[in-house]
């Protein structure tokens, strides 16, 4: 099983969740990050101080998936997640070597 | 370099300007002959008090709107509300005032003769009530000025250049509101003379605003993504909090307008807040019945809507009309911002249904429910004077034909040379990182 | 399609509604003759501005309380202030009024013919001060109605069915407040002409409160989890807001109690402040001793029960008393607050302990403290007068027996037949989204 | 089991002042011959109400503040102004205002003969005006005398020891406060009869409380990282609410400070207005030239510097001066902040910069602007009278001196015995949870 | 060496980490989380327009163990954060290549 | 490739971005997490209930580097976040199996 971690932008979660809904993804950890990259960031002022900020909000989803749906999601997320400009983000991909569904118990492949 | 040479430039111009503006006064605004003095201390404080009350209403407003938008734009959103507090502060002082209230040219437009407050003291004056001081009068109308324009930010929330909104603040009070006040209000504006009751405000300050809110909403467009990426309220806590300010500072607004302290001033307390609750209890009881839910937003925004519609009327009604008035306005307002998603354009946080509706609905409201037993002064359909609906609707009608005009010909102008709309990558980023560098919250 | 025709139908009751309303106010709400009124502007002024400072109240409280929660129950808790400001507001001027303080069926309620503000006006009244308007007047008492049953809130936090809220204010508002208001308050009332003391609403607005918050706290049962997982307050900048709002506001609460302005309304705002001052020290150095640390909760709370302790003998006590009232009050509170996780109920924000025990004190204190130097209409214990603490003991003793039974009986109807309590699903998830289907913050 | 003793002496101590502190007060509260009074009802609701204002001004100084520390500082910085206002307003009807306004000692000092307000009642005194109760002129000033320290913990934002600062509060206010607020109000102050002209406090609060601010922060030292680590307002809303009510609060400060309700009252009220609104424009215009972007925090601090720069001064020029004096101070101060980087020291959130240096801009003002025709008590440089600057300058040079050095003192002094700053690991942690074990935030 | 991410329900935490403590687990690190699966999200409405909200909230726990604990520290967390309700949640089971301790730079077993 | 995760101090941000610069690494997501260590916590005392607060706020950065800069990352890491108090935090280091740039489609260590 492996692990899909997509850090993208904020604005194509929509279109991720859907593409994602859409191979019948129903499975997805979210958390709100911060990126530093090749991305510019921005300047904040105040009272006069310069501020450089460097690390830009992003989104960050795990997925859980079966080793032979691997490549379906990949190719998805990288779709809907995908404006052309820097900053679009990266998708890193882990093994797992276990999973467990609280509820009931299920381990492997079948706790997806 | 530049920039500091700019900053130079500034403060000597400051420093020149300021000799020719201490002189510029000839004004006696001293008390000349205070024995004979007809300034009744407890209707100044109250007029005073009023104008505080009011000036409170629009940062106010910037919470209201604040919450309603998405993070990014929390600091943009309160900003449209404090800049135009300032712009306009000063504006009023320098012509706005003159324009609105000094000596009328043919019931139009009055003319420059009190620029810069020339002649406008701590004597009382012709307008308002004698007991106060003109000054008085002048700040109460300031804070009635400053509120209107700031209305319409909903309309183009997350959108607009802030050069842009500069100009535009400007330019509208002066050539939109002005007028509009002086026909309605000063003694010699033409629809002041046609005795349109507007006891507060409805066509001038709301209706005026919401009309505007649909000129500029179309003129702008929608926002990237609109109806398609969720726009949720950041923040409700802060749109309660203005919501709430709102109710307290517009007793300020509509019992400070009988400018006396007295029955008349009580009345117009009790319909206000009558008429403010019970369009609470009708949008949020219209939500419970159509979506199964009522909202805090919806109990907040109902409130708004009554304090709106309520302001036209609320020296003329009885608090039981006051009811009348209210409910209807919840439900109504509440219609129209269902309707919304429908409509071709993007009227953001809903002036047009809030304002605009409920500023229509309260100056014809007027014209149904004013009661001669609540004032001589207006009697309406109910009271078997049907006249007054139609003066009503002639009232409304001019200021519908003026506002949207001017506030079209502004808008466009301004697009046309320095541009309205930020950016789509400012626009993304957010109107407070991308117009002031800034972010509301660092938690 | 079923709810569209509800909003129909709630559209067209309300146009049915409009003629009556409009028709049943015979009353004559101008001023008929100015000449010979008595109104004096500056009272007026004054009790106005008062009103609009206890209105602030209500919503400020919405966040003291708000702040305290967790941030899923923000908007749930906030609402609940809110909308008894909303409720109320109306059946106040409907029913609420004419029952507390119209003419008097043998000091028990009053009678009904001032129902919709019937015969309520413009000129000066029996009530209050000949040098105020009536309408003035009765909108002053609105927001004590307003704000009292808004204090329970506290007690059932995180856990009412907003529908059995709705209800639950409409009955208590009419079944407790108002005949509570009328003993106390109305010149005919049975404790009035007992010489009950309670300058500003001791007994009938806190202490009042504080019973049916027990009685509350304990018909609807624990929190899920209550003392197992932490609660702790998720915005304590709300409830600083808040309580500083309600500092704010309470000089309208006691000093305009006074009913005129003048040296007794700068009394009660003296006494107000040093109390509310010394309670704030009070807590929180009774924390500092106790724990170690003072914490900005405390005296935030601290300030809030002495404004509630000092609210009965504001207007009798010297500004001397009013730091040991306050004083001794911010310790008492404190105490009680610290002894609530021994309880068997769940108070959630203690209103209890605040506005109960303070309520209750501040009544006693009045009895002991009344000073004629300060106001000849009150002499206590420590002036040689110690049967007005018997007195003011009379007085909570009735307070305590009716709110206790009536709010116990309305409680128990509710949950007979609509429920009182939300599921513990919707518990789980918070008020804000099973209630009203919003959130609080999308930060 | 110590720290129940603790309390229960506290308990026991209390109980003993009661009996003291109710006998302690021989004064004639009431009104012995209310038939003869010259209480004017509607000054005294002006004056009750600004009294309110101002109050609203301390904790809306907290917001303000607060929102510009690091989140983990919001309360401690909150607690700041909050605990000023508790402690100030006993300390104040103890001892403060029989020092500040008791009778003279030379003119250096009152005497303690008002302690616990013994003889200020209900009647009116020879201070402020006849037509006002002692108490609502006492309560006034209190106001005052509450902010004032408030305003210096800008400077020692995020590192002072609670238990110091409660120390500080109390002797700054007695010690450096009382004595100048006798100088320049109190009718025998040596500077009152010098003829140096401050309206409503421009040497007494503001420059007073900037010179302290410096000393502080010179005393104290930098905080931890300064310079090096990003330090971030992380709350910017809570600073603009924090503006806006310092702004609503302000119209009691300085148009409250005619005390009478009419004409000088209305002047204040605009110059107020206009001279904040020119302000936020000089610093938002200044820092758009300058930056290339106006901020929404620039425009409220500038906002601020207007209030501070036209206090001493609102009720001596025109309008058109006001907004002189108004754009020059949120240019100057402006300034000021941005060199705060290049100088020695941590005045964190830049007290010296805006009240310091506004104060001092509008002291001098006032000696250049200050037109007989507004007010025929003040003639400034521009209308001939260049003698007036000088002795303005002297106003603030004692100002200076005297703040300066007996800050130095008291802050060593603690430093000395308690010791002033926290350790750094409590730096770090946040005043929040070291000092108060609470946190502002668990959304 | 193990990372054992949990995916669990706010209302949990206090279960899960008094059960971790019971069996000497003394290192946890949390983030805010927000999830999509089978458990049904609910709908806001904001001046009626309805969103359907199918991120709930969620809290994320990664706890390092060494593999002979691994078994222990799973059951751990499957019978404290259980409800037997849809929506409670996954663990998610990684090898670690390497661990560092920061303030002593030890590594591997060691540092965890 | 490797994924190092750090769990580190606040303070340390700023100078742990500095000296992952220093060495040339451009990619860094950063979230804010709370860590449960040997760490004390800190007591939160309302309305005289006291509360044991024993997560603490941290941050984590995760940073994808190919594995012949591993060790020259964890060291930078290592130096820039230490303080030499208990709660300095720890390292994790984790294999990657694959990466992706959204923006360009680029996989491997080509990605990073
Ligand atoms: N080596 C890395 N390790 C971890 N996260 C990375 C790395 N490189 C990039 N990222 C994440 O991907 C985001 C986008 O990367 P960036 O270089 O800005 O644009 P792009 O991927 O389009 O070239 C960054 O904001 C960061 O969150
Ligand atoms: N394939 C997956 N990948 C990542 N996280 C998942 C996956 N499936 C479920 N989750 C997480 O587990 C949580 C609970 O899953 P859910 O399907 O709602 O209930 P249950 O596990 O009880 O069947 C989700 O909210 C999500 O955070
Ligand atoms: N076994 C673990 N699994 C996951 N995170 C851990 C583990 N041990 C420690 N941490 C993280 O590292 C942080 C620091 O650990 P702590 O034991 O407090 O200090 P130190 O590492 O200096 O001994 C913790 O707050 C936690 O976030």
């Amino acid at each position: 099983m492996k692990m899909v971690q997509a850090v993208i932008k904020h604005t194509r979660l929509d279109a991720v969740q859907k593409a994602l809904m859409a191979i019948d993804v129903h499975g997805v950890t979210l958390t709100e990050a911060k990126g530093f990259g090749r991305q510019k960031g921005h300047t904040e002022v105040y009272r006069g101080v310069e501020y450089e900020v460097r690390f830009l909000p992003k989104i960050k989803l795990e997925i859980a998936t079966p080793d032979e749906k691997l490549e379906e999601v990949l190719a998805a997320i990288q779709t809907a997640a995908r404006t052309g400009e820097i900053g679009d983000g990266k998708i890193f991909v882990y093994e797992i070597s276990d999973v467990i569904r609280i509820r009931t118990g299920e381990r492997g492949k079948e706790a997806i | 370099m530049k920039r500091i040479r700019t900053v130079s430039k500034l403060l000597f111009s400051l420093s020149a300007a300021m000799a020719f503006f201490s002189f510029s006064a000839p004004a006696v605004y001293a008390d000349a002959a205070p024995a004979t003095s007809k300034i009744n201390s407890g209707d100044t404080a109250w007029l005073l008090v009023s104008a505080a009350l009011v000036l409170l209403m629009t940062p106010a407003l910037g919470f209201f709107y604040g919450g309603m938008v998405r993070r990014k734009n929390v600091l943009g959103t309160i900003m449209h509300s404090f800049w135009a507090l300032c712009l306009v502060s000063v504006t009023w002082v320098l012509w706005g005032y003159s324009l609105a209230f000094g000596p009328s040219i043919h019931g139009i437009i009055g003319n420059l003769s009190w620029f810069g407050l020339n002649g406008v003291g701590q004597e009382s004056s012709p307008l308002g009530s004698p007991t106060v001081p003109h000054l008085a009068f002048m700040s109460f109308q300031m804070m009635f000025a400053v509120i209107t324009p700031a209305l319409i930010t909903g309309a183009f929330a997350e959108r607009m250049k802030f050069s842009a909104y500069t100009v535009f603040i400007i330019l509208w009070s002066t050539f939109v509101y002005a007028p509009i006040a002086h026909w309605v209000w000063n003694p010699h504006g033409w629809l002041y003379t046609l005795g349109a009751l507007d006891f507060a405000g409805g066509t001038v300050v709301h209706l005026n605003a919401g009309i505007a809110a649909l000129v500029a909403a179309i003129v702008l467009g929608k926002r990237k993504g609109y109806l398609e990426v969720p726009m949720l309220p950041h923040n409700i806590g802060y749109t309660v909090l203005g919501a709430s300010l709102l109710w307290f500072g517009w007793f300020g607004f509509n019992a400070g307008s009988a400018i006396t302290s007295g029955g008349l001033a009580a009345l117009a307390f009790v319909t206000t807040n009558t008429a403010t609750a019970a369009a609470a209890l009708g949008w949020a009881f219209a939500e419970w019945a159509h979506k199964g839910r009522p909202t805090v937003l919806g109990a907040a925004s109902g409130a708004v809507a009554g304090l709106v519609a309520v302001t036209p009327t609320a020296g003329f009604i009885t608090p039981m009309g006051a009811i009348a008035v209210g409910a209807i306005a919840g439900v109504i307002c509440y219609t129209a911002v269902n309707l919304r998603p429908k409509l071709g354009y993007d009227d953001s946080l809903d002036v047009v249904g809030v304002h605009g509706l409920g500023g229509f609905w309260g100056a014809i409201a007027t014209g149904i429910f004013a009661s001669p037993l609540a004032n001589p002064a207006g009697r309406g359909l109910l009271y078997g004077n049907a006249h007054q609906v139609i003066i009503q609707f002639e009232a409304c009608g001019a200021t519908l034909v003026w506002s949207g005009l001017v506030t079209y010909i502004i808008l466009k102008l301004i697009d046309a040379t320095i541009g309205l709309r930020v950016s789509e990558s400012e626009e993304e980023l957010g109107l407070d990182l991308s117009q002031h560098e800034e972010s509301g919250y660092n938690l």
